[in-house]
């Protein structure tokens, strides 16, 4: 029952806000937004903590099954995303994307919040599908919307560019998805089954090329989407262009579908094949630590450089996820959590500030956070100090067990160890990147009163929005073992006790 | 010679050819009737439509007729479920084009010719012999060609003209094809026995490989297959709107329903060795170049039509692409995919009919589509759903489906290569239909036609197929499910 | 080699070389008239296989009502009686076609060729065969064969007519009377329908 | 006693015409030619098959006589489409690219 | 009250603290309030903690089901020992004498309440890492630390240099941290656990996870975080700049937490230290030239601040030093003895030296001269902090040095370790720092000139602490006298120093206390030792390690940055628009294949096809 309210009321809401219901007013629809992503998200959490499942036919013909069910493994993602979900929605009363630059309007805000709603049932779908082919269509489900989000609410400055990022955005993640379903076709078709319980043992006496040639098609497919270097080129531009809730929903939601993805897929299903290809996948995750930490150095769009730190920050979870072992996919599931709320909080600030001030660009010297909005200020120090992977913070864990994880790992020990000591390489980056950024936009002199660029304090949902995910920072940081309790025996009983 | 005969199977074909006569009576009689002609048409086709429907609830049936006796009996007419689903379908797309065409424009002429053709592909998809293939294709084919022409305007005639010449061509190249299988196998059938018998000669294999890459050419024009779609462009364009409908719906349905009845005979010699690598060659020519071919030209128009006329080309490789295994389940595939394909396009057919209306000199261009999705919701809805499904995006869930049972066959007979070149051209195909679905979704522009006065036909075809495809992405089992 | 063989021979020559000449000369009257020729040539081949009947219908239908029309429609798109200047081709195009038709044949004959080891004999078939089996077993391609030809008789006599002499009548004759469109032609006038049309009232309206 | 080899050679001499004459011809009435001659190149294959060996159902006699009509039904059409054609493009020439822009003659069809 | 329970409420006391400080930062008098009354009642379960220590390491309880994560256990135990309870009792103290000075002298900061909350976060993960008995906890203490560290100098943020110096000592700590982090990992990795005792069972038996030279890696990983965190060399530079921050900051630094973590936590990990011998030739060899080269530095410095920083490395390398000499037997308690002491002794001097720099307005050494004369119990301070830092015997800081001084010999003459490089270091040591020691007793005790004492004291217009502050000063003053007894306590496992040893050391304090008396100037103070402007440039700049960390670190790598960015537009995404360029004139060239759209295109191609088709039958032929 709470599986089908997740499902069922974003996505309904959704796609009514988006077609019926695109003439509501502005107040009507923030309103039923808002009652769907909450009834959505509390049906989410109590389905994480229930467990209910569903399973019956849906395309006999196909092999595929309504099977949705959340497992320990899930069961973090989709409450992050019951979260992230309801917030989003809530940010729109402090950032109203439907309108352009000069406060006309340029979209219907009902359209804004559907396409919110339908990216936040695909995630929930595809968090919960326990079915190949139908994660698959739920993988593709938050496509348009967040197409829409992207190119319709981008940034209202340039055309030009919303255009580019979102058709990126679309094509990109396309290319990997159908990549990806190649895979799972093969997979499927080796296999004899779809269920992603029955599929590990029916996989298991596949031939070693077999294996391989699956686990590429499927690693590369998602790989796009986590993104790995060199495939992340479309992230910088969507998450620049993207209105703050599609950066928020794209950073927390969406890039933790391809690790989601990684772990059910290949690592599950094909884990010899997997392991072969691991080492490359842990080298373009550990240059993708240091590729994004580089950039982040000299980057002078805010947005851009928090994308590229999304990029460093994915390639520790990949790292661990490498490594092929439980201590890895743990890492790598902490790890997602993390840069899911650590991302979607910086990301509410920096949009917030992108608002206030009409662009993100580091080179306009202006006001310190610190001295002007102290609360905006606070939250934003404590995002960077997340990102760098501050202990007590969210992002710690992750980035210390995923260095930890392809020290034992499965095979290929000493390409993953030398890839682990480049890896803490790239925590002195995050360092140096994020407290750059601290040094530029979070302290400076003293402003008076009537400064220009005077960026007015957060406040109202804002405040909330930011309160909440920055609390879940902290938790996160302090207490690693309420995603850990959960996630163990999943992970056990998926790793099948790998060393 | 005697035959067993199954009227009620061969009623789907028969039913539209007694309307046309009966048309044709009252034409005769009361030159004035002509709604009377288009209910009897409608009609007609409608009942064909109903006398299909026990073809795809009745299972264990063989539904085969026009058999010779036992011991060499072989039937002629085998109306099982993927037969009548095609059928069904060419029946009701020829159906929508009728409605497009508007009950008040139709004239003798076209009721004529639409019922023609489509019986002509009810029977062809049901054929199981050379010679009813042949002759039923060609019924298929021939008003429709007639339909493009019949048309005065310089630039139909100009795509009548190149419509045509391919069509002789090909024509040829079938009854080649015909004359190479009669001699590689004996057997005016089309059947796997015939097929395994001449399999076991090598020189008669090799002749019978040679007479289907031969048959396949022929019948590729009809697909728009590249490199046998050079008419496609030009025709969809320059011909009537509701035409290049019927030919991108209907039309699509017999050809893929005659691919399907060459290749069937594939399967009793597909696990043999060696393998019809030639005709898994052949198709996987026609599938890649088609695909690659028709999504790239697809990109670069402007001319809503034209841009329509290329994803054609584009779909057929798709539709090709599950045939490349060679098995049952490869063929199920295709026709689900030209099922879906089908609608969609109808749907978009439609759509951009009830925009234009019936005046070319609009200009169809995208630019004047920008915003449609607010200006006209009901209009840009279905269109829009349609360019999802076309995509394989969801919530064109049906679409995404169609393009998963259409790799899945591939995959699984190890055509992994030329499934990544699908991969490279869905994701080239997303591009083609996002850049049209973006235009409806921006800002409405003042300079946008005027709707036409007239517009409830077309407009009821879009949101019909709009429901249709709605409910099958919600439930694609019903369609998948039809075929099999 | 026998008599048979010999008889076949000589009317395989002539259909061929016809065949050459037909598809070769730039006399567009000429290709008409070979092609006959070949025709001919084709049906004595099919005479010596002992098919009467084809052999028979072939001269028919072909020679006895193709070629003439073929012969109309060349008249009738006013193609000059000396050689075809307009539609001249340049050599490359010749020699690339050539190609085309040698490779053809060359692919045919290896993959026939292989087939026919030896003489076999030769089966007379009877005219009331083929009628039983006619009308017996291909009953139905038979007849869908009717319906082809009258969906053919009515395509050929609408397209020749064209739409707008006499069957898409009322609302043509409706034009005509508001003077948008010439009825000779069938063709509306365009600038004022296009401008009609701009503004809603457009012939829907009519 | 008859060799089979003599029909199978006239039938591929005149199908390699046929293609030649269809791909070589500009005026579209001598294409009709070109497909007449791949069409006689088969029936000849069609037959010969039959004059072997008894072909199922008579198919070596009958589907020739099929295709014959179908040919025919198919010249009649074509014939009037070229001259239709001929009536609007002024010309019959195959290699005539595609009238540059037709929004000129207004009336919508159908 | 067991001493586990004291340990988790030392940890927890402050972190509390610290969240209501930041609650009540609307009023930050009430906030810096709690936080001092918080300190004081850590002071007091520091001292119940003394006594309740066991006099062994033994106090350590599974608290709860160690955290599984994967094939790595994390217990996340605190323990506490004998003399883990007398530095948490020393970290509490200072922590308090800090706050307490705070108060005063922040009195007029809006920021106050953050300083005080960050001190007391800072206190927390000093006393995290003191009392971890968990790798992870060491780690996350430590890194808290640094951040802390980070706010702490940075406080003044409306200044540039603070924000630099605070940007530059986080990076520069983080930079090291890379080896500290990676060495832990492997240590964790290797041990299964990231429980102190599992990766000491594991590592320091003869059956190590891996060689005894992956051993020693992982230990020299560990040393060099541990070099950036105590500003070792070369890690060295970032401390001077540090003092941009307030001065109760830097006492908090300096003297109990985060430079001398590194000793915490190497005396945690002694009994693997002390089988790898490469990381302790690493240590020793860089406390050596840090010792000597930092207290070289600190006697040229112009600065008296900056004085106190150099010597504070200089120092921190003496207890490292210890470290890295100390036998098996020996253990690590001398160095945590002179962290003890040095905690004292430099939290009184910083403090002292904050209150004289609000008196004469600055920390330079022109500004202070005769600054001591405002009290008498600054005199007295400062005279003995400086004694104590000059290692003068029987106070506590002579005491502990002794002890190094022993170890280093025993280090020496035993087999194997830098001990011979480390003895001589540390005795010149001793002389250097005797000698810029007395020169800034000198400077601040010489006879006042000045009218008006409180030339600058805007803030404080008499310059007079409150009386807290002095009551802080005061015990602070009297423990660096009598701090030594703690011996007596047996807390710290120290072996009998011998009485030469302190002979000889008094010979050469007053050798290096002489040289400077004799050198001492009439003029500017800051001509004691440097005369050229050049050199003493040179001094304050810390022989140009700034500019080099510049030259030779971030200058190459903001370049690769520039170069990745660059790579990252024009090539990596090059393939992507490659692609859709590659589509565009596929297209193009597609579109000139069709622009005509003749029928005779169409037939051309179906012949096209007939014949690819036949190519492919022939090709494919069996």
């Amino acid at each position: 029952m709470a599986l089908i309210a997740m499902l069922v009321v974003p996505g309904a809401v959704g796609l009514w806000l988006m077609t019926g219901g695109r003439a509501l007013d502005v107040a009507t629809a923030r309103v039923i937004a808002l009652v769907a992503a909450v009834v959505g998200g509390a049906a989410a959490v109590v389905a994480s903590a229930q467990r209910p499942v569903i399973d019956r036919a849906w395309i006999p013909d196909l092999g595929v099954r309504w099977h949705f069910e959340i497992d320990g493994i899930s069961a973090p993602l989709v409450a992050l995303t019951a979260v992230i979900g309801v917030l989003v929605v809530a940010h729109a009363w402090a950032e109203q994307p439907w309108l352009d630059a000069s406060g006309g309007e340029r979209g219907s805000a009902a359209t804004y919040l559907g396409a919110l709603l339908l990216v936040v049932t695909g995630a929930f779908a595809a968090f919960s599908a326990r079915d190949a082919v139908l994660f698959f269509i739920a993988f593709e489900v938050v496509l348009v919307p967040m197409w829409v989000l992207i190119g319709r609410y981008g940034d209202p400055h340039s055309e030009a560019k919303r255009a580019d990022a979102s058709a990126r955005f679309i094509l990109y993640t396309a290319i990997g998805s159908t990549l990806m379903l190649v895979g799972i076709l093969l997979l499927v078709w080796q296999a004899g089954t779809a269920d992603f319980a029955e599929l590990p043992a029916a996989a298991a006496d596949l031939s070693l090329g077999q294996q391989t040639l699956i686990a590429t098609l499927l690693t590369l497919g998602l790989a796009v989407k986590v993104p790995v270097f060199p495939l992340h080129t479309w992230l910088p531009a969507a998450h620049t262009t993207a209105p703050t809730a599609g950066s928020v929903l794209l950073a927390a939601v969406l890039l933790k579908l391809g690790t989601y993805g990684l772990v059910r897929l290949p690592l599950a299903n094909v884990p010899d094949g997997f392991s072969r290809i691991a080492p490359v996948l842990a080298i373009a995750g550990v240059i993708g630590i240091l590729w994004g930490g580089l950039i982040c150095l000299v980057e002078r769009d805010l947005k851009r450089l928090i994308a590229f730190s999304s990029v460093a920050h994915m390639g520790f979870v990949v790292l661990a996820l490498a490594s092929g072992t439980e201590t890895g996919v743990q890492a790598a599931l902490i790890g997602n959590i993390a840069h899911g709320v650590i991302s979607a909080l910086l990301f509410v600030i920096v949009g917030g500030l992108k608002h206030r001030w009409g662009s993100v660009d580091l080179a306009i010297v202006r006001p310190a956070l610190r001295e002007v909005s102290p609360r905006l200020g606070f939250a934003l120090i404590l995002g960077l100090a997340a990102g760098l992977g501050l202990p007590g913070l969210a992002g710690f864990w992750g980035e210390f067990v995923a260095l930890v994880a392809p020290w034992n790992p499965a095979q290929h020990t000493g390409i993953l160890r030398t890839c682990a000591v480049i890896a803490a390489v790239g925590a002195a980056l995050a360092a140096a990147y994020s407290l750059r950024v601290a040094r530029i936009v979070w302290v400076g002199d003293e402003v008076s009163a009537d400064a220009p660029h005077r960026a007015a304090d957060t406040r109202g949902l804002e405040l909330a929005v930011v309160a909440v995910l920055g609390a879940a920072v902290v938790a996160i940081g302090v207490a690693p073992v309420i995603v850990w309790s959960v996630t163990a025996d999943a992970v056990s009983a998926l790793v099948g006790g790998a060393p | 010679m005697t035959l067993t005969m199954d009227w009620g199977l061969l009623l789907p074909a028969l039913l539209p050819v007694a309307a046309l006569a009966l048309i044709l009576v009252v034409e005769a009689i009361a030159p004035t009737a002509r709604p009377v002609l288009v209910v009897l048409a409608g009609f007609g086709l409608v009942a064909a439509a109903a006398e299909t429907i026990p073809g795809l609830v009745g299972d264990d049936d063989p539904r085969l007729t026009l058999c010779t006796p036992a011991p060499d009996g072989r039937c002629m007419w085998d109306g099982g479920a993927l037969t009548s689903t095609l059928q069904l379908a060419i029946l009701l797309s020829t159906l929508a084009v009728l409605a497009l065409i508007s009950v008040r424009r139709a004239g003798v002429i076209e009721l004529v010719m639409l019922l023609a053709s489509a019986s002509g592909g009810v029977a062809v998809v049901a054929a199981r012999d050379l010679g009813t293939w042949l002759i039923t294709l060609e019924l298929a084919t021939l008003p429709v060609i007639a339909l493009v022409a019949w048309r005065d305007r310089r630039a139909a005639a100009h795509g009548a003209l190149t419509l045509l010449t391919t069509s002789l061509v090909s024509f040829g190249l079938l009854v080649l094809g015909t004359a190479l299988w009669v001699t590689a196998t004996g057997d005016p059938t089309l059947t796997g026995e015939s097929l395994a018998t001449a399999w076991a000669v090598p020189e008669q294999r090799t002749l019978a490989g040679l007479a289907t890459v031969v048959l396949l050419a022929g019948l590729a024009f009809k697909l728009s297959a590249v490199p046998f779609h050079a008419w496609t462009p030009t025709t969809l364009t320059s011909g009537p709107l509701p035409i290049s409908a019927l030919l991108a719906s209907s039309s699509k349905l017999a050809a893929i329903g005659a691919l399907i009845v060459v290749l069937a005979p594939y399967d009793a010699v597909v696990d043999l060795s060696p393998g019809p690598h030639v005709v898994v060659a052949a198709l996987v020519i026609l599938t890649v170049a088609s695909m690659l071919t028709g999504t790239v030209m697809a990109l670069r128009q402007t001319e809503v039509v034209r841009l329509l006329a290329w994803s054609t080309v584009a779909q057929a490789g798709w539709i090709l692409l599950p045939l490349t295994a060679l098995t049952v389940a490869g063929r199920q595939a295709a026709a689900v995919y030209t099922l879906v394909y089908a609608v969609a396009g109808l749907v978009a057919f439609a759509a951009v009919r009830a925009i234009h209306g019936r005046r070319v000199e609009d200009g169809r261009e995208l630019t004047a589509y920008t915003g449609l999705f607010r200006r006209d919701p009901l209009t840009g809805g279905a269109l829009a759903l349609a360019l999802l499904v076309l995509a394989g995006l969801p919530p064109g869930v049906i679409g995404l489906v169609a393009k998963i049972v259409a790799l899945r066959p591939a995959v699984s007979a190890g055509l992994w290569p030329v499934a990544v070149v699908a991969v490279v051209a869905a994701v080239l195909g997303i591009a083609v239909y996002v850049r049209w679905f973006a235009v409806l979704f921006g800002e409405p522009t003042i300079d946008a036609p005027a709707r036409p006065a007239q517009r409830r036909a077309s407009l009821g075809v879009a949101l019909i197929g709009s429901a249709v495809l709605v409910v099958a992405s919600a439930l694609p089992q019903l369609l998948v499910g039809l075929v099999s | 080699m026998t008599s048979l063989d010999l008889a076949f021979a000589a009317c395989g020559a002539l259909a061929v070389v016809a065949g050459l000449l037909a598809v070769s000369t730039r006399q567009v009257v000429h290709a008409a008239l070979w092609l006959v020729v070949a025709l001919l040539g084709v049906a004595g081949c099919l005479l010596v296989l002992g098919h009467e009947l084809v052999a028979l219908v072939l001269v028919l239908v072909y020679v006895g009502a193709i070629v003439v029309l073929v012969l109309f429609a060349l008249m009738l798109t006013r193609a000059p009686i000396g050689p075809d200047l307009v539609h001249a081709v340049p050599a490359w195009r010749r020699v690339l076609a050539g190609l085309a038709g040698a490779a053809t044949t060359a692919l045919l004959l290896a993959a026939l060729l292989p087939l026919a080891d030896g003489a076999v004999q030769r089966r007379e078939i009877s005219n009331k065969a083929v009628a039983t089996e006619l009308f017996g077993t291909w009953v139905w391609p038979f007849e869908a064969l009717s319906v082809l030809l009258l969906a053919a008789l009515i395509a050929a006599l609408a397209v020749s007519r064209g739409a707008g002499a006499g069957v898409d009548t009322s609302s043509d004759r409706l034009l005509a009377r508001l003077g948008h469109v010439d009825p000779a032609e069938g063709r509306s006038d365009v600038s004022q329908t296009g401008k009609k049309s701009k503004d809603g009232s457009g012939e829907e309206a009519r | 006693m008859i060799h089979l080899a003599g029909p199978h050679i006239v039938a591929a001499f005149l199908v390699g015409l046929g293609v030649m004459g269809v791909t070589v011809r500009r005026n579209a009435v001598l294409l009709l030619i070109g497909v007449e001659l791949i069409l006689s190149g088969s029936l000849i294959l069609l037959v010969a098959s039959g004059a072997a060996s008894t072909s199922r159902w008579e198919a070596s006699s009958i589907l020739p006589l099929f295709v014959i009509t179908i040919a025919a039904a198919e010249v009649v059409v074509a014939l009037a489409i070229i001259l239709t054609a001929f009536r609007h493009r002024g010309s019959i020439d195959l290699d005539e690219p595609l009238p540059a822009d037709d929004s000129s003659d207004g009336r919508g069809a159908m | 009250m067991s001493a586990l329970t004291v340990s988790h409420w030392l940890v927890g006391l402050p972190v509390l603290a610290a969240l209501a400080t930041l609650a009540l930062r609307r009023t930050p008098h009430l906030a810096a309030l709690v936080a001092v009354l918080a300190s004081l009642a850590s002071v007091v379960l520091a001292t119940i903690g003394l006594f309740v220590a066991p006099t062994r390491f033994q106090g350590i309880i599974q608290v709860r089901e160690p955290v599984q994560v994967g094939g790595i256990e994390m217990p996340f135990e605190l323990g506490a020992g004998p003399a883990t309870a007398a530095v948490a009792a020393v970290v509490a103290l200072v922590a308090a004498a800090v706050l307490v000075f705070t108060r005063w002298y922040l009195e007029d900061d809006d920021r106050l309440a953050q300083f005080a909350a960050t001190v007391s976060l800072f206190t927390a993960a000093m006393m995290l890492v003191v009392h971890a008995r968990d790798l992870v906890l060491t780690l996350i203490g430590w890194e808290v630390m640094g951040w802390c560290s980070y706010l702490l100098i940075g406080h003044w943020s409306r200044k540039e240099s603070a924000r630099r110096a605070a940007y530059k000592a986080f990076i520069v700590t983080r930079v090291a941290d890379i080896g500290f982090v990676l060495g832990i990992v492997g240590l964790v990795a290797g041990a299964g656990s990231t429980g102190l005792d599992a990766v000491i069972d594991a590592w320091s038996g003869p059956d190590t996870p891996a060689t005894p030279a992956v051993r020693s890696a992982l230990l020299a990983l560990v040393v060099i975080g541990v070099l950036g965190k105590s500003a070792q060399f070369p890690f060295q530079d970032w401390l001077p700049d540090a003092m941009e921050g307030p001065t109760p900051a830097s006492a908090l630094i300096h003297a109990a937490t985060m430079v001398a973590a590194g000793t915490v936590v190497l005396a945690q990990l002694f009994p693997v230290l002390v089988h790898a011998d490469g990381a302790r030739w690493l240590l020793g060899i860089a406390t050596a030239v840090t010792m000597v080269g930092a207290a070289a530095l600190a006697l040229g410095q112009s600065d008296l601040k900056r004085l106190l920083a150099w010597s504070t490395v200089s120092q921190v390398a003496i207890m490292l030093s210890a470290l890295a000499t100390a036998t098996e037997e020996i253990g690590p308690d001398p160095a945590l003895f002179h962290m003890w002491s040095h905690a004292v002794f430099k939290s009184l001097l910083f403090l002292t030296i904050g209150w004289l720099s609000v008196v004469a307005g600055s920390t330079l050494a022109v500004a202070l001269r005769g600054a001591g004369n405002v009290h008498q119990l600054a005199r007295v301070a400062w005279l003995f902090g400086l004694l104590a830092l000059a290692g003068a015997p029987f106070v506590v800081g002579g005491l502990s040095k002794e002890h190094v001084l022993v170890t280093a010999y025993e280090g020496a003459i035993g087999s194997g370790g830098p001990g011979v490089i480390v003895l001589a270091a540390l005795l010149v040591t001793v002389v250097l720092t005797a000698a810029y020691a007395m020169r800034a007793h000198l400077v601040v005790t010489a006879p006042l000139e000045r009218a008006e004492p409180s030339a600058a004291g805007d803030d404080h217009p008499s310059g007079m602490p409150s009386d807290a502050v002095l009551a802080a000063l005061a015990v602070l003053t009297v423990l660096t006298v009598v701090g030594g007894l703690i011996l007596i306590t047996g807390l710290f496992d120290i072996h009998r120093a011998s009485q030469w040893w302190m002979l000889l050391t008094l010979l050469l304090i007053s050798i290096g206390a002489g040289v400077s008396w004799l050198a001492r100037s009439s003029g500017d103070p800051r001509d004691a030792f440097v005369r050229t402007r050049r050199h003493r440039a040179l001094a304050d700049r810390g022989l140009g390690f700034d500019t080099a960390y510049r030259r030779l670190i971030a200058d190459p790598v903001l370049g690769l940055a520039r170069v990745v960015a660059f790579l990252d537009r024009e090539v990596v995404d090059g393939y992507v628009r490659g692609a859709a360029a590659s589509a565009g004139i596929a297209g193009w060239f597609a579109e000139r294949g069709h622009r005509r759209e003749a029928p005779s295109a169409g037939v051309g191609l179906v012949a096209l096809g007939l014949i690819v088709a036949a190519g492919t039958a022939v090709l494919t032929w069996r």
